[in-house]
């Protein structure tokens, strides 16, 4: 019995998915009504478009205790707003390289392309997304002490 | 070498991508030595990429290829047949006794106007 | 106007016409052709392998030579000229071999591409220019003259960029420039059968023979050639249907200097 | 202070049989700004949506979150019922407590935890929601259609057929397009002008329909429903309302030496013409640059002859501006040049012509009245070889990496008419891949090869030469695996098409995404294949993506559709979570427009008091809410914080993220 609590305490880490309304939001949907499985630690905000995640989000998950941060969007290509992903890709792209700098893991991060039809994708997606970041564990870097302490009380 | 190498070595020699060929066929449709390539140049880019180097490494093609570049200007894919072709004459001939032309065979085939360059080229093309 | 020249093996032996005219030719144009020092031969065939290294050195130490002296290098022998244009593209544009290029040949700074290859016909119409050419020439030819490109002045065009690879007609508008008559045909832009002469001499004179014949039937009366070894297969593995000379020949005559 | 009503829809067992919906009520109720919180069987049911309308009412609700499925299934229908109880649609949010928590975890504990966290989310976004009003823009009740060929003029006579005015806007003197320039039609083989004719008079016949010929759009602005449009008339020298079309001029003309474009520059034409007998509108017009008159100032016969003095030098281009409510792009194709295929030798040989040549030269009203003679001598071909694939699948820089998708059925049209006419002719046909998907399209080509003995080669050609007055075809016979030259008397080229290449200008003028290879962009390619991603603009025929006349008769209904859906409107509700600008902020640098892919970001000089009786006036950003589509990329951009987007503001979902990270 004391072995089970144990484990149950065992550290669950936080992973924000960011889902643009067209593609992946729907994605996940198909993922939930062709009921593929991923970790309940996978938390979904939905946004019209990937290019609607400002910086300022990823940062503010990872100051907040984020373990891991992804968005998904529609394929190059594809994007219903023509070029939204485009701008996701390339300011995504070098916020991930900033915080691989900063010692934010560059595994902790993640940008894919998830279409509607791709329920079994996104679910690939994001259990392989949860494995990794349960492999790095706790991200303490940008932690907001002042947040945790708050928590903790 | 083992085989798979061997497909590498001769695709890394080539300079040439034969998963791009559309297989056409717009290269052996023009290649002027057509009649004497027992393997035709179409075939070498088909061969190579199935992974069959050994059908190209025993044919006589490969002596018979003028290395014109008529495949390779028309090709509508940028794929480059005669390039397969002297990647594999190559393996060829850097292998022992691979050599295309033995020297005591060339003194009785020598005009007094053959030029230089064609023993120069020929001996490039063929040897080691 | 001076210029760098390379000649090659075979215009100092089984050639020595085409250059001698060409030199004569040059020098009633107002062109000095000058050879550069300790050239080594091409190799006469360009080695398209991605690893042939070593067979490229003697044209890049050639194209370092004109680098120093005048940046362009003036080719005559199709076959140098196609050598040393690819070798020079690869040392412009492929990083790798330029590379393992220059650790060869430890030059004081390394080359990459710098000089500027010309063709002698290039030379006539871009430096000289074909109309100048034609105020000079006292003794038009007054033929038909069909020409014939080979492969090496064309392909791959690319790179060569020597004229349209399907329908050249740079060497017709330098017969017209020489008071000829120049006689499109389909085959001139076709392999003579090239160094296979040596291996399978079949397959030459069937070459030679289709190129010769649909140049007689389109109404030529002699060929021209840059190509050594053109002008030897198209002589000696045919049948002879229509005399084959060196463009330069042509260029002599017409200029009156066929006997300096 | 926030008064929010929590509802837990348990969807019979599929949310309640693994999250703990009472527990999760229970859990909410102590949340700060809760003021109700229930669950219930089914929220979307009657029931539901009274139980939800009730608490609106009794509780005085300022917000509203419902646990419930998917946003995309319901949102719309809980947004509906909140707005029948006085409160603003935009103050409910939805919890997906089914797609993305009941439906995918199996331990009812975890579920039960994250359905939890997922409302919280909820909850604290609603907190920050703001009422939001969709605005409306009225709709002019006219419609552009850009082009006269068959796309535009099937668009422009679904649109009239509603009852609402188009006008055809078409760069050429006569509408009818390229498919005026056919001969017959696959795979029915019923002629083109048959077909094609009684609808180009029925676009001249129609009150609603107006047809400006020799025009071009010269300028576009405003957004959907509103666009202002100025239209170039260039002059014809003809006018328009006298000339009868009776041709005299055309026999009078002395300058009798213009190519003639609509029979592909196979022959020629007088410097005044009419391009074909069944021109629409049948009216004259003046080549500026072959009229002796207009080029000398001497000749003038077409005036002296013309009987209704229709003709006047001095015309000059107008411009015209009309409104409309919605736009069809029909621009159409051509062929690509095939001028650098000299392995094929189209330009060293008069008969090695391509397949829209081979249109006219096969047409009664063509240059040879439809007996098919090759060009060079007038004699009739007795070998008649086809080369498919001429620049389409081809990387090199003179080619098309597409497939241009029609060449296919075309060749097997043209060999089969060629067999069925001539049937001493031998007709071969050189092909890398034969495609013909559709209906009745596979059968088409096999009956060239079965019944009219077609030969098909597999393989492509290397060489098109002349010998002894024959095309010599040399190209590779891939099954036999041989190398074949076949003497021929004419050479057929399917050469590749490409988009007209006025529609680079035109997608310009409408902000409508072009891809790389001129093409127009569709806003989705499944879902919305007529809708360019420009509201308000849509696409018909090749302009979008290679292909036949049914497909592009089926596009153009499609946009006709797509048009009275918009016109029928009197006004248009806008999506009111769009992007907008604190203009206190803005400091005018252009960041957002630059990102904006619908050009919905214009600059105003604005005046700011400063106090003291001061002011300043100063460049800010405007978002024409009726351009925005709300997809948040300049609020990204804008490097001063002043861009934010309605319904997804950066602080709701800031709130949304910190909320996911409390523990």
């Amino acid at each position: 019995m004391q072995e089970v609590t144990e484990q149950k305490k065992e550290y669950v880490p936080t992973i924000v998915a960011f889902c643009c309304n067209w593609c992946s939001y729907a994605g996940a949907d198909l993922a939930g009504s062709s009921r593929l499985t991923y970790p309940a630690n996978v938390k979904i905000i939905r946004v019209p478009c990937s290019c609607r995640v400002n910086p300022m989000f990823v940062l503010k998950a990872f100051q907040r205790g984020a373990d891991g941060v992804i968005l998904c969007g529609c394929h190059p290509g594809d994007c219903h707003y023509v070029t939204g992903n485009y701008y996701t890709r390339r300011r995504m792209s070098l916020l991930f390289s900033f915080l691989n700098y900063m010692g934010i893991e560059k595994e902790r991060t993640r940008v894919e392309w998830v279409s509607a039809a791709e329920g079994a994708k996104f679910s690939a997606v994001m259990n392989d997304f949860a494995k990794k970041i349960n492999e790095l564990g706790e991200n303490k870097r940008l932690q907001d002490l002042r947040v945790k302490e708050e928590r903790d009380e | 070498m083992t085989k798979q190498n061997q497909i590498e070595n001769i695709t890394r020699l080539s300079g040439t991508d034969p998963k791009k060929c559309m297989k056409c066929g717009k290269c052996s449709g023009r290649c002027p030595a057509y009649k004497d390539m027992d393997i035709k140049p179409h075939q070498f880019v088909m061969y190579l990429e199935k992974g069959k180097i050994e059908k190209l490494l025993a044919s006589k093609a490969i002596w018979n290829c003028l290395s014109c570049m008529e495949c390779v200007e028309r090709c509508p894919r940028g794929v480059a047949p005669a390039g397969v072709v002297e990647a594999v004459r190559d393996t060829v001939k850097r292998a022992i006794g691979g050599n295309g032309i033995k020297a005591e065979d060339i003194p009785p085939i020598v005009d007094e106007f053959i030029p230089q360059q064609l023993l120069v080229s020929a001996y490039r093309k063929y040897n080691k | 106007m001076k210029i760098c020249y390379y000649p090659g093996c075979t215009l100092k032996t089984k050639a020595k016409e085409l250059d001698r005219y060409a030199r004569a030719s040059a020098a009633a144009l107002g062109v000095e052709m000058e050879e550069i020092e300790n050239w080594q031969c091409c190799g006469a065939v360009y080695p398209m392998a991605r690893d042939e290294i070593a067979t490229k050195l003697s044209a890049v130490r050639a194209l370092d030579y004109a680098k120093a002296h005048g940046g362009k290098l003036l080719t005559l022998c199709s076959a140098c000229h196609n050598v040393i244009k690819r070798t020079n593209d690869d040392m412009a544009n492929d990083a790798d071999i330029r590379a393992r290029a220059n650790n060869y040949l430890k030059l004081e700074t390394p080359y990459s591409g710098e000089t500027k290859v010309v063709h002698y016909i290039e030379m006539l119409k871009n430096i000289v220019g074909f109309d100048n050419i034609a105020k000079k020439v006292v003794k038009p030819l007054n033929r038909k003259v069909g020409a014939y490109y080979g492969c090496l002045l064309l392909r791959p065009n690319k790179v060569m960029a020597f004229d349209n690879p399907e329908n050249p007609t740079v060497i017709e508008e330098f017969i017209r420039a020489i008071g000829g008559t120049p006689v499109a045909y389909p085959f001139r832009n076709e392999c003579c059968g090239a160094y296979v002469s040596l291996k399978n001499k079949d397959l030459t004179k069937r070459r030679c023979n289709m190129i010769l014949e649909s140049a007689k039937e389109k109404g030529a009366e002699e060929i021209v050639t840059a190509c050594p070894l053109c002008l030897y297969n198209l002589q000696k593995n045919s049948d002879n249907a229509l005399p084959v000379v060196y463009f330069t020949e042509l260029l002599a005559e017409a200029l009156g200097v066929k006997n300096d | 202070m926030q008064r929010i009503g929590v509802f837990i829809c348990w969807c019979g067992s599929n949310i309640a049989a693994t999250v703990d919906v009472e527990r999760v009520s229970e859990a909410i109720k102590s949340e700060p700004g809760v003021v109700f919180s229930a669950n219930y069987q089914y929220m979307c049911s009657e029931n539901g949506q009274q139980l939800l309308r009730n608490a609106i009412k009794e509780y005085h609700l300022t917000g509203v979150v419902v646990g419930s499925c998917s946003p995309r299934m319901h949102e719309a229908t809980f947004r509906k019922a909140a707005e029948a109880e006085g409160l603003n649609p935009y103050m409910v949010e939805i919890a997906n407590i089914r797609e993305h928590c009941s439906w995918i975890h199996k331990d009812r504990e975890e579920a039960t935890e994250k359905a939890i966290i997922l409302v919280r989310t909820a909850i604290a976004k609603v907190k920050l929601n703001a009422p939001l009003t969709a605005g409306e823009s009225p709709v002019t009740k006219r419609a552009l259609v850009i082009g006269g060929g068959i796309a535009g003029i099937q668009a422009a006579l679904d649109i009239a057929e509603a009852g609402f005015e188009v006008d055809i806007v078409e760069k050429n003197p006569t509408i009818g397009g390229r498919m005026a320039q056919l001969d017959k039609t696959f795979p029915t083989l019923d002629c083109a002008a048959c077909i094609l004719t009684p609808k180009m008079v029925d676009c001249a016949q129609s009150d609603k329909i107006d047809i400006l010929t020799y025009s071009e759009v010269e300028d576009v602005k405003g957004f959907v429903g509103n666009f202002k449009v100025k239209i170039r008339r260039k002059a014809r020298f003809v006018d328009e309302t006298k000339c009868t079309g009776c041709k005299i001029c055309m026999d009078n003309c002395p300058s009798k030496k213009g190519l003639n474009e609509f029979n592909m520059n196979l022959n020629n034409r007088p410097a005044i013409y009419i391009p074909f007998a069944q021109a629409i509108p049948n009216v004259a017009v003046i080549d500026p640059e072959q009229c002796l008159k207009l080029k000398s100032g001497k000749c003038g016969l077409c005036q002296k002859k013309c009987g209704v003095g229709a003709i006047d030098y001095t015309m000059t281009d107008k411009i015209i501006e009309r409104e409309y409510g919605a736009i069809v792009v029909a621009t159409g194709f051509r062929p690509i040049n095939i001028d650098k295929f000299n392995e094929y030798g189209y330009s060293e040989n008069k008969d090695v012509i391509t397949s829209l040549e081979l249109e006219r030269l096969m047409n009664a009203a063509g240059p040879t009245n439809g007996v098919l003679l090759r060009p060079s001598d007038n004699t009739h071909p007795k070998v008649i070889t086809f080369i498919q694939c001429v620049g389409s699948r081809d990387l090199t820089d003179c080619g098309k990496p597409y497939c241009s998708k029609i060449c296919c059925m075309y060749t097997a049209k043209h060999a089969m008419l060629i067999r069925e006419k001539y049937p001493d002719t031998e007709v071969h046909v050189f092909y890398i891949d034969v495609r013909c998907p559709g209906k009745n399209y596979d059968e088409f080509y096999r009956r060239a090869c079965e019944q009219y003995g077609v030969d098909y080669i597999k393989g492509m050609v290397g060489k098109v030469y002349n010998q002894n007055g024959k095309l010599m075809v040399q190209g590779s016979n891939l099954i036999e695996n041989e190398q074949v030259t076949i003497p021929s008397d004419l050479v057929v080229l399917a050469t590749a098409i490409e988009p007209e290449p006025s529609v680079r200008k035109i997608a310009t003028l409408l902000t409508a995404s072009i891809d790389t290879n001129n093409f127009l962009t569709e806003a989705h390619p499944k879902l919305k294949p007529v809708e360019s991603p420009t509201a308000g603009v849509y696409l018909a025929g090749v302009c979008q993506g290679p292909k036949d006349i049914p497909e592009t008769v089926s596009q153009a209904s499609a946009c006709a559709a797509k048009v009275i859906g918009l016109l029928v409107k009197d006004s248009l509700k806008t999506n009111p979570c769009v992007a907008q600008s604190d203009e206190s902020m803005c400091n005018g640098c252009s960041q957002c427009a630059n990102v904006c892919a619908y050009g919905a970001i214009t600059y105003i000089d604005k005046e700011f008091r400063l106090g003291g009786g001061k002011t300043e006036t100063r460049r800010v950003a405007y978002v024409n809410p009726a351009v925005c589509q709300g997809c948040g990329a300049c609020t990204v951009t804008c490097p001063s914080g002043a861009m934010d987007l309605k319904g997804f503001a950066s602080k709701q979902i800031m709130s949304e993220v910190e909320e996911i990270c409390r523990k």
